[in-house]
């Protein structure tokens, strides 16, 4: 067991005793499903049922529209009620697929049990795709893309990202307490596909419970355990894979330019029903938590299950202030209720206005704390002034396209500048700017 | 139709906050202070604390007045002015009449930080401006040090000369250290000597310094390196000759380096943001310091030092710039 | 007495030969009408040509690569100018003003959330497309403001921008820091204009706005031509303007849209010369 | 060695010819607004002003001097250096026509910088060597342009700052430029004489 981190980074509170040790339960099905075509990174799918066709437990409501797209797939069987616009987590109203559950929840079709090893590597990726795995971190890369890296590239160490550094989210540990035999078998098939000669799964030692658990069976398939300190953010994917690897991903690169595969433990649990059985991913864990949440636990839930019924399932104390769905540190906030969870969706998190009063705003310091928190080692107090000054082409020099916005610097600014925001918008200006020229 | 039903609240991530505040360092600081503070009083009696309070009241009241005036937010609450105000006392005469602490405290919020923009706009130290501003106007006053008296508040002020300046007028005279200067002064530590208010305690000083540094409002890097670049030079000096030039010991518990190096130099608006480039100020900060000790005609250099060190900080952070991860080492910044 | 001028003689003259020889090898073109057009120019460096300043400007002008009508601020005085020292022909365009096409402050329109964040509307507008219900109303965080080099913005006490009529050059800045188009430039002649910027339907528009464009054509078949429908909006159609008729579409807009921004003391809402233009 | 070594630490910090002897006032407070710019304003004074102190060096003991036309000195040290900074314009012009553009009015400036002449005619006052007046004139030149690169940070530094009206502009620039001198007092007496 390997004890590394990365430089830079914070410490939030952790928060995740309310939801570690209970056991996840599965929630029951909402009135009206909500499965936006949109659940990922790449072109959205398209929708193939009309309203008022009956759909089966995992039949396709929408097909792939290019190779870095995924399909989308019914959550239960029920009646298509309508393919339209409907808030979605990215702020926007985008089109979905309205189901209403018929409550016998069938599959369309069996799926039977088969083992992996008989499989081709271009019969697993095909079925993973087919079954719409993407990256259930949060960024919802479809997953057949990454497991299928460009000619010339090679995979020589994949990492299952088990490090959950977001506070009050836990879903990942349940995934891996409660879904152990997927995961190592996802494992396997990640070994098979990836041809990776060394495989890992990342921890924090806040988990030495469950590395504990998996240490055997670990031993016995030839997978590292590393336990990395609690952190923030050990589980992005440059620092985790800096932490194990000591390889730094260059700049502009990905992972795959240093032979690393980083894979998040329910998209490596997805992975198993993908390929052994053929069966979609239209299930996933989600912890229900924060301060507003009279319940809080975590919830085995279809995707396209509006954020009002899961927290009506688990209970406000008082009209939330504000709802987040991801974790506290790179998550979005809504501003309706309606939208529902998707693939990448980790968490949602309830606050009270209480609970939310933002620091007030003075002006810099030049305290260096966002610099010596920051985890790209980039000024962030920099290029945040640059960005308000609209001096696009400082902040590109101070390297703003580096960022990868988890929130370091504004949790530790004392001046409660909102930095993030600054860079996040100097990023999409230099980019639009790029495009434009 | 009415549209003021209660919306739900959309904020940038993070939704988190680590808690520490600009006022909570603020507090902090002058938590690390009292210590010194209460040696100050104990030394020096009602003098200083009178040094004390008018100090940090009129620098508040002066932040007050100021943003008042020019219509802007007044921010007194931050703690800032009371910080600055406290440093103006630590680097004043014990015995310094009234009015000059006034002057002091109003100088370091006007012209050393309210003219600028305020919190977080200065370039130099706001203390250390009065201090030198001080310094040069009245020389007499400024240089006229009284001895400790430890524990009699109501004695009448005993004229002394700091150890620093008894060395340097001793070595222009006699070309050799007078006797204090020789041996290893550990005395100086609790305080045993003539000096500004708040340098005499080394001791004190070292306390309230770790409590900032375990509080992470100060890194270790500038004290570090501008205490070991104080010791190295002063050491190699001693060396080549120990009857001309006093040990790294005298320098570092004589005069104001323990303030400087933890309180003054380490003042986040004018240091610099890096690692590498706290780095760098603090050695410049050693490296004036023991120069002006040694050879110039001013018998202390720390404020001197810190304060030319402020003025390179802004080229320091625009040429120190961190290599970003994963960038390559030829690569350097597009 | 000789001696001085002796020296101080061969010394200029030395020095001269060598100045000579150093202006014949160091010699650099440059083309003179340059500066005169730098003299001309607005001098704001406000960018609104495109250019990174003024002299960037005078530069691409000299080399024939930059159309001359570009300095708003100068106005067309400006032009005339830089024709003359270019020596060409221009037609001098109508000054423009910019016009916020927005009514809908904080009683009046629906907000989608409560925001809390930067002061600045291009970053709120990231955070789920702005914190009001309609997609084209003014966000009021002042983006505009910090941006007008002529300090002709303002955020009114409603939380809506505010164009100061004599201090705008048209130089379009704000047309393009706003992330939501709300603003837009006019004929600086014109005082009539639909304050609305709402691409969507009218039932929609009714149900977060009072005084949103609803589509409703009514100004249309008031004073047709003076106004033309793009998608649900109505805009002016600034080439062909009557002034009567448009006044009592004004009356006639249920919402309330269509506004007569002049000043008190001004005295028509439109300039002559539009009328004669179009007429 | 050393004596060489004080002459220079001496025209660098001790006796900077911006922050203590306040010569060179014009461009220091004028071509300070970016590093780069003062940099290359730095460049341009220090050849200047070692070719200017080695030129009139030799046209005081070579010519002045031996004719006895001291009283001349200030009219020929002047022609020589208002020689040579027309060269440098040339050449700058040339060369690097951004640095041209940037330093502007300042170039031709510098020929009438008291900086330049008072350097030559303190050469001659010191009773410098040729070597002395060489180095001298360097030092002099590096302590400019030390202090105009860290004006130039600080300036910088300023225009991100929220000054209050007052005091915008120039008023702000000779705070900054005055606390600056301030610090540069702590060097005195490093150097003796």
């Amino acid at each position: 067991m390997k004890r590394r981190s990365f430089p830079g980074g914070t410490h939030p509170p952790q928060h995740k005793s309310a939801t570690a040790d209970t056991p996840s339960e599965i929630c029951p099905l909402p009135p009206e499903l909500v499965i936006p075509l949109a659940q990922h990174v790449g072109a959205p799918a398209v929708a193939c049922v009309n309203a008022g066709q009956r759909v089966g437990r995992g039949q396709v409501v929408g097909k792939p529209n290019g190779f870095v797209s995924v399909p989308v797939h019914a959550s239960t069987s029920g009646l298509v009620v309508a393919v339209e616009s409907r808030p979605h987590p990215c702020g926007a109203e985008l089109p979905a697929v309205i189901l209403q559950p018929d409550g016998d929840d069938v599959w369309a079709e069996e799926y039977l049990t088969q083992s992996f090893h008989v499989l081709t590597t271009e019969t697993m990726l095909e079925r993973i795709r087919e079954a719409g795995v993407v990256g259930m971190g949060g960024a919802a890369f479809p997953t057949h893309v990454k497991l299928d890296p460009p000619h010339g590239k090679t995979i020589d160490t994949a990492i299952v990202n088990a490090v959950e550094c977001e506070p009050w989210v836990t879903a990942d540990r349940r995934v891996l307490l409660e879904q152990r035999d997927k995961v190592l078998t996802g494992l396997e098939v990640l070994q098979k596909i990836s041809g990776a000669r060394q495989m890992w799964i990342g921890l924090e030692d806040n988990q030495t419970d469950v590395a504990a658990l998996l240490a055997p069976h670990c031993k016995q398939r030839g997978v590292g355990i590393a336990i990395m300190p609690a952190k923030y953010p050990q589980g992005a994917e440059r620092q985790i894979i800096y932490a194990i690897t000591g390889r730094r991903v260059p700049t502009r690169g990905l992972p795959m330019d240093v032979g690393v595969l980083v894979q998040n433990v329910g998209t490596v649990a997805a992975l198993t029903d993908a390929v052994t059985r053929a069966r979609p991913l239209i299930e996933r864990m989600v912890t229900i938590s924060g301060p507003d949440v009279a319940r809080p636990r975590n919830l085995r839930v279809r995707i396209g299950t509006p954020v009002a019924h899961l927290l009506k399932h688990c209970g406000l104390r008082e009209e939330a202030a504000k709802v987040l769905l991801g974790g506290p540190m790179m998550g979005t906030a809504q501003h309706t209720l309606a939208v529902p969870v998707l693939r990448g969706t980790s968490g949602v998190l309830a606050f009270r206005r209480q609970d939310i009063t933002a620091p007030a705003v003075g002006s810099c310091l030049r305290c260096g704390r966002c610099v010596a928190a920051c985890p790209m080692h980039l000024l962030p107090t920099f290029i945040a002034d640059y960005a308000r000054r609209d001096a696009l082409d400082l902040a590109e020099r101070f390297a703003a396209r580096n960022c990868i916005e988890c929130g370091s610097c504004s949790f530790v600014c004392p001046a409660g500048i909102p930095l993030v925001q600054s860079i996040r918008y100097a990023k999409g200006a230099i980019l639009a700017r790029r495009r434009s020229t | 139709m009415e549209f003021s039903k209660p919306l739900l609240t959309v904020s940038p991530s993070p939704h988190l906050h680590s808690g520490m505040t600009t006022s909570g360092m603020m507090g902090t600081v002058i938590l690390a202070l009292l210590p010194a503070c209460f040696v100050a009083v104990y030394l020096f009696g009602l003098p200083a604390l009178q040094v004390l309070l008018i100090c940090v009241f009129s620098a508040a009241a002066m932040e007050v007045l100021w943003q008042k005036a020019t219509g802007r937010r007044v921010t007194v609450t931050d703690g800032s002015a009371a910080v600055t105000g406290l440093l103006v006392a630590f680097n004043l005469p014990p015995s310094s009449p009234w009015w000059l602490a006034l002057l002091g405290a109003l100088l370091a919020i006007v012209v050393g930080k309210q003219v600028f923009g305020g919190l977080g706009h200065n370039p130099f130290n706001p203390a250390l401006v009065s201090r030198i501003v001080l310094l040069v106007s009245f020389p007499t006053i400024m240089t006229h040090w009284s001895a400790p008296q430890p524990g009699r508040f109501f004695a009448d002020a005993v004229t002394a000369a700091t150890p620093l300046s008894e060395m340097q007028t001793t070595v222009t005279l006699t070309g050799s250290l007078p006797q204090n200067a020789t041996g290893f002064p550990t005395g100086y530590l609790l305080g045993n000597m003539a000096g500004c208010l708040g340098e005499v305690s080394a001791l004190a000083l070292l306390f309230g310094a770790l409590f900032l540094l375990w509080r992470r409002v100060i890194s270790w890097h500038i004290p570090v390196s501008y205490l070991g670049t104080v010791i190295i030079l002063s050491s190699l000096f001693w060396v080549i000759d120990p009857s001309r030039y006093p040990n790294p010991v005298f320098h570092l518990l004589s005069g104001g380096l323990m303030l400087g190096a933890f309180y003054m130099a380490t003042d986040l608006v004018t240091s610099p943001l890096t690692g590498r480039g706290m780095l760098l100020y603090g050695c410049g900060c050693g490296l004036f310091t023991v120069l002006i000790r040694l050879f110039g005609s001013y018998p202390e250099g720390v404020a001197f030092s810190i304060l030319l060190m402020n003025a390179a900080t802004p080229l320091i952070d625009r040429y120190l710039v961190p290599r970003p991860f994963g960038m390559s080492r030829t690569g350097g910044l597009p | 007495m000789l001696a001085a001028v002796i020296s101080l003689g061969s010394l200029g003259c030395f020095a001269a030969i060598l100045l000579a020889m150093a202006a014949r090898r160091f010699a650099v073109k440059v083309d003179p009408r340059q500066a005169a057009l730098l003299d001309v120019l607005a001098g704001a460096n406000c960018g609104a040509c495109g250019y990174p300043g003024c002299s960037a400007y005078a530069r691409a002008l000299v080399a024939g690569t930059a159309r001359p009508d570009l300095c708003r601020p100068g106005g067309p005085e400006t032009l005339a100018r830089i024709a003359t020292i270019l020596d060409i022909e221009v037609a001098p365009g109508e000054p423009q003003i910019a016009v916020v096409r927005c009514r809908g402050d904080r009683q009046q329109s629906r907000a989608k959330y409560d925001y809390q964040g930067l002061e600045d509307c291009r970053a709120a507008q990231k955070l789920a497309f702005g914190p009001k219900t309609c997609p084209g109303g003014c966000l009021g965080l002042g983006s505009c403001v910090q941006h007008c080099p002529f300090g002709a913005l303002s955020i009114n006490e409603q939380g809506l921008a505010e164009v100061d009529r004599d201090r705008c050059t048209g130089c379009g800045l704000c047309v393009s820091v706003c992330p939501r188009q709300v603003l837009a430039l006019a004929p600086a002649g014109s005082h009539i204009h639909v304050q609305c910027n709402s691409p969507d339907a009218g039932r929609k528009v009714k149900n977060y706005c009072h005084v949103g464009c609803i589509g409703c054509r009514l100004c249309i078949k008031t004073a047709p031509e003076c106004f033309v429908m793009e998608g649900f909006l109505a805009k002016v159609n600034y080439g062909h303007q009557k002034p009567t008729a448009m006044a009592d579409a004004m009356e006639r807009c249920p919402h309330h849209c269509i506004q007569d921004l002049a000043e008190p003391g001004e005295a028509a809402p439109h300039s002559p010369s539009v009328e004669e233009r179009t007429s | 060695m050393i004596h060489l070594l004080l002459i220079l630490v001496g025209a660098v910090l001790v006796n900077n010819f911006v922050l203590a002897r306040f010569l060179g006032l014009c461009p220091f407070l004028g071509v300070s607004k970016k590093v780069e710019t003062a940099l290359g304003m730095g460049m341009a004074v220090t050849f200047v002003m070692v070719v200017a102190s080695a030129c009139t060096w030799l046209l005081q003991y070579l010519v002045l001097t031996p004719f006895d036309l001291e009283y001349l000195q200030t009219i020929a040290f002047i022609l020589v250096i208002a020689t040579l900074v027309q060269m440098v314009e040339m050449i700058v012009r040339k060369s690097s026509p951004v640095l041209y553009q940037s330093l502007g009015i300042f170039l031709p400036l510098i020929t009438t910088n008291c900086a330049v002449l008072g350097l030559a005619v303190l050469n001659i006052q010191q009773g410098y060597s040729f070597v002395e007046s060489l180095v001298f004139a360097f030092g002099a030149a590096a302590g400019f342009t030390l202090a105009l690169v860290l004006y130039a940070g600080l300036r910088e530094r300023l225009t991100l700052c929220p000054v209050p009206d007052a005091f915008r502009g120039t008023s702000i620039e000779l705070i900054t430029a005055g606390l600056l001198a301030l610090a540069f007092m702590g060097f005195a007496g490093l150097v003796p004489g």
